[in-house]
């Protein structure tokens, strides 16, 4: 069980080929409570991050990391291009000194966090990394838990992003940046030797 | 969806390159990116850069206000979708002349954290800048525990006076000064009649019945406060005069810009007598306004609709930086 | 029909009523009239004043461009209907300092008409009157025995050439001789995506489905040459400049003007695509245009749909013209 | 059968009725091959008419006629506003020597050729002026005679006013402004005393 720049490639793959299929859904969930293009925006950036991956090889977890930030950071735009980008940024930083998920996932939550101002409850992603990145420390990260966190969402009222201008009408919708995070914890418990 | 367009994923740099071939004279786009910045680099010489920008849909804002006497560069995002970072940078770079870059951001989650990786890699060049996060629209409730509220139309007043005076030599804290002085009396409320369409979405933001409009309405279809029956023009400046005159404390014995502002396909004509309508309700208020503009300034594609910006003049040379001469495509 | 009006009757006297108060700094109503003309009275001393107008409908057409350096004076007639002659005639009084007033008519029977017979109402006075009438759209077939083609957006740049002249001091019968030489080179061709709806008819001009446009539409949704499923904006652009092509014979080594005109309720993120269209067609043909402008000049109403004119400039004094600077509120 | 200030009234009475009453219909007839305005810009001009002649009761023909054709050209507007206030200006000038019906009538279809320089079959309203004011002259002005007129325009090509640019595509509709003149000679049949 260890982070490699393969098996990191094949987690991203899996993230990319989740979002690709999903990109209309996305952006429907982003239509009552937000702008409707949060599917576009991350099709946009997980397409950039495979380009970047195949076009130049990372030779280092780190250097992945850093592409793989650098592709979101630059390509995905919105609220959820600063976000992905700094989770991963976040990531490359700590993977300097370590492998280890449970520091590099609380790294990026922690990053997230600082980054948006949002804290868990406020209907945003951060209620599906801070979770997950604490299950992942618990070594008992399952699909289960993934959808839980994304479904806790639908009941919450939105607190930041665009979805909190509608107040109490955001109940009843599952948050779209916790939905897409949720398939990015659903690649990782799929790709083999990971976690 | 019907829309003179070709590939709905390449709205923005076709508009973009549409907008700076056909302006030359205004505007120069950077490199690799989706960024403008005034062809006359001379006016930039020794002052401080005025950078703004945001999701596009917004035209003319805002590369169509960047020019001499206003803004130096704008970045232009996706649609409805923040630029980002590194695009934002290329502007900042493009507009610093030695004295810093004052970014004006509009409120969005989307806008502020974009704006702020940007800065960080502008500190790593050495490059000083300070922000405004502008929060004009009144239709959301402020807290310290929220987005807060939105930045919309009252941005392009903000643009107009930090503009003129970073062209009269305004440093870069004379600037952020001037921008936090005026921020509390810029307020902003909006109308819907139809929604916009997001190019790759296809659909409209929000679907009004045939009869139906929506108060306080954002300028990415955001939601607002009420929906209601259409009514004649005189009511909705009555509505929407009422929401600011709440947290402006209208008196005719004080000094107002005003700005009414089409949303995209609202004719000039309903513009017009939206005006005459608010005119008459100010008169009631012995208010005739210092300042007045009205037209297509801060759109949100193709909506149906408009919204009514009010700032109170708090020191007469406000005013004249909204008078000051600009060479721009849109003011 | 959802719009922002009141009375649709009364839509035109709420119109210019706001419009004059919200820019009193260029407009100035005549009494008892939907007549306006220039505030600033001595920026027509000793000229030759050029009145202008025509139905309402076409905003900023033709009161916003009214001023310095352009026209003196605009009649605003009911939605698509001609003003009448008694109106034309106060602002041909009011445009007179002398030197006698230019008139610039749009090639439809009641503009002619009406025009006319305002200017038989002037000659009674002794105020000496010369016409243009603007006949720039090749969509209509030219012939002696029907009205022949309509006046469009070129003939906003006809308002420009003529008023930079008559501001440079030319006279009556020299503002007649540029008219006539201009005409023959400006050449209009327009695009609808869906009609305009007059208030007072309170349904659109005419029906188009949801993938339908209909090449070479007038500006008070008179129906074009052919209707079509929708295309991406390149084909909309090789149509548009193709129709022009056929009577300008576009040539690399001359120099042309061009105008896209957004017809009300097309966004500017559509004009700028199809200006890149355009512009990347041009290219191909080895022109880069002397002079470009982008925007809502001449609409109708809430059309959606966009307008190109290409104005050969047969002489570099017309493009210095349409440099020349003005004080208004549409240009 | 003579022509009177009183039964002049009662005539342009008649005539402003149809048009109230008729004011859609013409704006209707206006749609397909106009610009959708004739039945406002008429109804517009008839209530100046009549507001003229009851704030001002003129005391000779010649100043009722003139008190028409001010009304008619101030207020209409468009193409049918010079071209009716054409009609009756002629009319009011002709007054002066004559109270001639015949007479009347022939300066008035002249005024309108002339202003508008169409001829008949060009399908507008010279269509019903020039062919009615014949009937005048021969004496036997009748309904039949009118709805004939106003009816032979649907057959025709426009060659003059905003239904040109339709060329073919005119074909098969009525002319409002012919339709709105037809009202104004059934009008004229139908006031007593006055034929
Ligand atoms: N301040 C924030 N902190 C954490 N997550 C946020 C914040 N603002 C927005 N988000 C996340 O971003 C998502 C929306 O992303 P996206 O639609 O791509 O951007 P935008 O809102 O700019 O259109 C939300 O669903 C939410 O999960
Ligand atoms: N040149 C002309 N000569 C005679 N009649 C004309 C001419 N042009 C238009 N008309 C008449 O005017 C009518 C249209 O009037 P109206 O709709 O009120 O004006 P507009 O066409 O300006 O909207 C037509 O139906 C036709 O009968
Ligand atoms: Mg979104
Ligand atoms: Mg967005
Ligand atoms: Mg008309
Ligand atoms: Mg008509």
């Amino acid at each position: 069980m260890a982070l490699t720049v393969e098996n990191l490639t094949e987690w991203i793959n899996s993230f990319a080929a989740k979002i690709a299929e999903q990109k209309d859904y996305l952006s429907e969930l982003d239509t009552p409570i937000g702008d409707g293009d949060h599917g576009n925006n991350m099709a946009r950036g997980v397409k950039a991050v495979q380009e970047s991956l195949t076009s130049k090889k990372p030779a280092e977890l780190t250097d992945a990391f850093k592409q793989i930030a650098m592709a979101l950071i630059s390509k995905v735009g919105g609220a959820s291009g600063p976000l992905y980008g700094t989770a991963f940024l976040e990531m490359a930083k700590k993977s300097k000194d370590t492998s280890d998920l449970t520091e590099l996932f609380a790294a990026a939550a922690a990053g997230i966090k600082k980054r948006g101002g949002a804290q868990v409850g406020d209907k945003t992603m951060v209620d599906v990394w801070d979770p997950l990145a604490e299950k992942i420390k618990a070594g008992n990260l399952a699909q289960a838990d993934v959808d839980a966190a994304v479904n806790a969402t639908k009941d919450l009222v939105a607190k930041k992003g665009r979805a909190s201008y509608l107040g109490e009408r955001s109940v009843g919708h599952l948050d779209p940046g916790a939905v897409s995070s949720g398939y990015l914890f659903a690649a990782l418990i799929e790709t083999e030797g990971i976690l | 969806m019907k829309k003179i367009i070709n590939d709905p994923s390449n709205v923005v740099p076709e508009m973009v390159d549409g907008l700076v071939r056909s302006y030359p004279q205004y505007l120069r786009q950077l490199p690799d990116t989706q960024a403008v910045v005034r062809a006359d680099e001379d006016s930039m010489a020794d002052k401080v850069g005025i950078v703004s920008g945001g999701g596009s849909g917004h035209e003319p804002a805002h590369a169509g206000f960047v020019g001499k006497g206003m803004l130096s560069g704008a970045v232009c995002g996706q649609v409805f979708t923040s630029p980002t970072p590194d695009q934002i940078y290329e502007a900042i770079k493009a507009a610093d002349h030695g004295k810093g870059v004052f970014l004006v951001v509009k409120n969005y989650s989307g806008d502020v954290m974009n704006f702020d990786m940007a800065k960080d890699l502008a500190e790593v060049d050495d490059i000083e800048t300070k922000t405004i996060v502008v929060d004009d629209d009144i239709a959301v409730e402020d807290s310290l525990y929220t987005q807060g509220k939105r930045g919309v139309a009252g941005t392009i007043l903000m643009h107009k006076i930090l503009g003129a005076a970073a062209d009269k030599g305004a440093s870069l804290d004379d600037l952020e000064k001037l921008a936090q002085e005026v921020l509390p009396n810029l307020k902003t409320i909006g109308i819907a009649l139809h929604a916009a369409t997001v190019p790759e979405v296809g659909k409209p933001g929000f679907e009004l019945k045939d009869d139906e409009i929506e108060y306080g309405v954002g300028i990415h279809s955001e939601p607002g406060y009420k929906r209601e029956k259409i009514k004649p023009s005189k009511e909705m400046a009555e509505e929407l005069l009422g929401q600011i005159d709440k947290t402006l404390n209208l008196d005719g014995s004080k000094k107002y810009a005003v700005l009414v502002n089409g949303m995209g396909a609202t004719p000039l004509m309903e513009q017009y007598i939206f005006a005459h309508d608010l005119l008459d309700l100010l008169k009631e208020k012995k208010i005739e306004p210092a300042f007045m503009k009205v037209g297509n300034y801060m759109t949100s594609i193709e909506m149906a609709g408009l919204s009514l910006t009010i700032l109170e003049l708090k020191d007469d040379q406000w005013l004249d930086y909204l008078n000051y001469p600009v060479e721009t495509i849109g003011w």
